[in-house]
């Protein structure tokens, strides 16, 4: 069973899927972040999604716009440091470009997650190639947009360009953010924000590929 | 690791509970919002000065919460930013119509999280929210390739000294102004004995050996400028005082800031302290005023950093103008 | 051994150097005698107030010299007594024609050292010389076989409240028996998370493994009741706490004094002041006043100490009383 | 060449050999106050008879007397502690008890001694027992009273029982300074105060009997 478009039940259960993925992975995340930044990012992705989880169980969502918005709300309220107000405002713009609609195709949600990177530049004030998720999340979603109307074939490609984006982080060296202080000394090392995108990615393939067992 | 703490998830919240509990009279504490705010809330019609950060920097910043200082403080988690949360609700509990500065120290996360903090306010209350974001780390050279200097020992001086001018009655823009020249006129540089070990992590955040020390650290356990093998206080003083001077601004007397880490006795800043003096005096450079303690730490990190600011009178009457937090107090 | 000093033999005189001029308005530092006086000399005939003991525990003495405290202090090598002639020197520079009360922590070379000052100042210049000995330590038990219990916490609230008591005016007898009745009704204990470093030693005093703590330690590395692993701030509290309420005398409010002993950061002792306040609430002892830092220290020791106090309204007042002092300000 | 009594040369002869023993053994007087006190009795010693030499040096004592209370009053103001006051009113009783004397004989050193000893008993509020340098100090003069009149003979049994006096304070338990803190825990070591007493017994011995090389 693949998805054509996205409703509020494949967006939860995206992020369901995300929640799980970030949790399992947290102690990787913050072996990361470690090596170039303060060993937190892990605690701090998966507290997010941990209160993202329970804002979906509480919650009942008129559209796709609402859910977004709730998530982006709850990262910014829950995660703190750099990546808190970046994955939210990330959430909040693909709310936005939304409007409205009951459902997401390919191309609206090509749209939504333009603005969504976009927003996350402008908040960073990043671009790529300073060594930070932005270099995972601009290759997948060119890739997503250049994939053509297939909704699963297209987030596939951006699952793909992500990871390759993610690997891509670790000859360069770190011009925005605390990695940035290591100067030379962060070459050699992937960003934690990179490698966290690419379990978002992969949490979006498996949940519009109707992947099991989350 | 060896810590008075009783469980590592509770270390912020028990600490501040601990803090008001300690200074019933100055503090009280927001618990849901972790926000300690002065137990007598400035009068209407004065700008309002709000800061925070992550945790582990104590007294910075609970500590600065009183009479002639900050109106309120946001503790994040143990060297993370507080989330935009915590400052809406310090700028909604501490406005008094005349606007709200925000003193943030320059770290990636906290401009942004203060920055949507601002946002927040603007579009809910429409309070004028400013804020100054401290930079004064000389350690971190080629700012142009990081995310800049960090904000270290002269964001103390900021929130002493806009403090002041907020208290005499000065407007948001004076108040700003004033801020961000503490700001432009103060440099910084520190120097670690020994690693910091971070509650949640429970092992040392980097090694160093029984004869090293780290010369140009940050506040959270960040690298320095160069490693070197332990030398007598007054080298210590001195390479932190040689880029201090390269790059300090301005001519006249200095305010000196000798500061510990959080695990360094006040015998060896004292120590510090004169070996400051008799370099300073080399260079000809005039200290008019002091401060020398435990301001902002590192958890229990063993070390010290140096901090001057290039006074000028206005600065000197504002940081001489009594004040009354629990860390800092004096004429009051 | 790694700290900021710069010879093992000049580590005191440095250090009371580096003390005078951080804080020129408030101290002058006689430094042949090792003496730090106030500034601004206490007016005639007003009580005076002398104390000292060995360095290592900063800001004890020296920080406490000021408006509302001391007069003088005389600063020994680390850990050793001051010489009379110290204290001979102090109490000359410090007679205003009313008498002089020294404050001595109860160590046997303090206490005898005192003693002779007292002597000498007899002979020499007839200046009426009491003596209060301070011995709140309740770990040492025993202390009919013993040289008795250790002066350790109790000594700063003898010294900021007996130096109120002469800054009021009140005379010698007055004085000393306010002296007397505060070190009567306090009551402390401290535990070591780590050993000091004694800078002539060079090396660790005691040795504590990675999971060990200390409990009723001296602030000289002197050894504890008994050794424990490490347990959580709550627990360590009341192991603490237990031992000075089962000997606290008198009833009503407490004065909690919560106190690091130099490498413990603010943040754990805030922790450990919010536990104090759960255990004396259960205990049903209620809490009129506080203080909360690192006041008399050990060097660089990991650890905390609890003092308490049976405030009676008399203390009451003259702790609330102005005082201005390098460590400890209020009202002025 | 052995000396029938003590004038000002040989009481400065004893006080430059003390001086130079306390030195030599200062590393071994800290150990043993380590093992039961604050590991500073050697410093103590020797930066009080270090200055007590450059008095020395200074100084032209008119008697006996003005020696030993220029000695007394030297260590009291140089050494601090517990040993500055109990060694410095050993000697300003010493000096008290001898009057004007230009010379000091056996019997007449026996009198200051008892003065001396008497006096660190009274500074020191301890009786002999109680694992200080006062059961070193108390046998000693014992057994020199009690050698007769013949001075070198007097001096070497003082010695004698000196030394037996500090290897008996090994299985005491200490109810005096320092080492009282650490109850039953004292037992074992020699007591430090005891074994600088020994030292100046030795001193004043060599001086004595003229032996070479101090
Ligand atoms: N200016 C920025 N623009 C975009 N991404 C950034 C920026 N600064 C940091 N990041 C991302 O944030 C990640 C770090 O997040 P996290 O560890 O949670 O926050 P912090 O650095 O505050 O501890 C980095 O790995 C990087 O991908
Ligand atoms: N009350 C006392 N009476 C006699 N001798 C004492 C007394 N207290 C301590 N001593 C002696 O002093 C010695 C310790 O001297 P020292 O280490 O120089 O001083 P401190 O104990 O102050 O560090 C002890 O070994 C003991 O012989
Ligand atoms: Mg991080
Ligand atoms: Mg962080
Ligand atoms: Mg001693
Ligand atoms: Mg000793």
């Amino acid at each position: 069973m693949t998805t054509t478009a996205l409703t509020t039940t494949e967006l939860e259960d995206w992020l369901r899927r995300a929640a799980a993925l970030l949790t399992d992975h947290a102690a990787e995340l913050t072996e990361l972040d470690a090596a170039i930044g303060d060993a937190d990012h892990g605690s701090n992705m998966s507290r997010g999604f941990r209160a993202v989880v329970e804002a979906l169980d509480a919650g009942d969502f008129a559209d796709p716009a609402a859910l977004l918005k709730k998530t982006g709300m709850t990262l910014v309220s829950t995660v703190g440091g750099a990546s808190g107000p970046l994955y939210g405002t990330l959430f909040l713009r693909l709310a936005g470009a939304t409007g409205g609609a009951a459902s997401l195709d390919a191309a609206a949600l090509g749209e939504a997650l333009a603005a969504g990177v976009q927003g996350v530049a402008d908040r960073g004030k990043a671009a790529p190639g300073e060594k930070t998720m932005l270099d995972a999340w601009t290759p997948a979603l060119e890739a997503f947009r250049g994939a053509g109307d297939d909704l699963a074939a297209a987030v596939a490609a951006g699952a793909a360009a992500a990871a390759q984006g993610r690997d891509d982080t670790a000859p360069m060296t770190a011009t925005k953010g605390r990695a940035s202080y290591l100067g030379e000394r962060s070459v050699g090392h992937v960003d934690p924000g990179a490698a966290s995108t690419v379990l978002l990615w992969q949490a979006l393939a498996d949940a519009v590929s109707g992947e099991a067992g989350r | 690791m060896k810590k008075l703490i009783d469980a590592v998830d509770d270390v912020v919240v028990d600490a501040l509970q601990g803090m008001a509990l300690a200074h019933p009279d100055a503090l009280t504490l927001d618990l849901e919002h972790r926000v300690l705010l002065r137990a007598e809330p400035k009068e209407q019609g004065r700008v309002a000065l709000i800061s925070g950060g992550g945790s582990g920097h104590e007294p910075l910043h609970g500590g600065f919460v009183g009479r002639g200082m900050l109106d309120a403080a946001c503790a994040g988690e143990v060297f993370t930013s507080p989330v935009p949360d915590q400052m809406a609700a310090a700028i909604a509990a501490v406005d008094r119509g005349a606007g709200v500065l925000q003193i943030v120290k320059n770290y990636t996360g906290d401009v942004m999280n203060f920055e949507m903090a601002a946002e927040l306010a603007a579009a809910e209350s429409g309070t004028e929210v400013r804020s100054v974001i401290t930079d004064d780390d000389v350690a971190v050279e080629d700012s142009t390739f990081t995310a800049g200097r960090r904000g270290v020992g002269g964001t103390v001086l900021v929130e002493k000294i806009a403090g002041a001018a907020a208290e005499e009655g000065r407007d948001l823009d004076e108040v700003t102004a004033i801020a961000t020249r503490v700001n432009e006129r103060a440099r910084s540089m520190g120097v670690a004995l020994t690693s910091v070990t971070v509650p949640a992590n429970g092992k040392p955040s980097f090694e160093l050996g029984e004869d090293e020390i780290e010369v140009g650290i940050g506040i959270h356990g960040e690298p320095g400028r160069h490693r070197s093998t332990l030398v007598p206080a007054k080298d210590v003083a001195r390479r932190l005082l040689d880029p201090i001077l390269a790059e300090l601004p301005g001519e006249g007397p200095v305010l000196l800031f000798v500061n510990g880490m959080g695990g360094t006795p006040l015998l060896e800043l004292y120590i510090l302290a004169k070996d400051a003096h008799e370099i300073l005096a080399e260079a000809g450079v005039g200290i008019s005023r002091q401060l020398v303690g435990n301001y902002i730490t590192s958890l229990d990190m063993a070390g010290a950093s140096i901090t001057l600011l290039r006074l000028d009178e206005e600065l000197t009457a504002l940081w001489d103008a009594p004040v009354s937090t629990p860390a800092l107090r004096r004429g009051l």
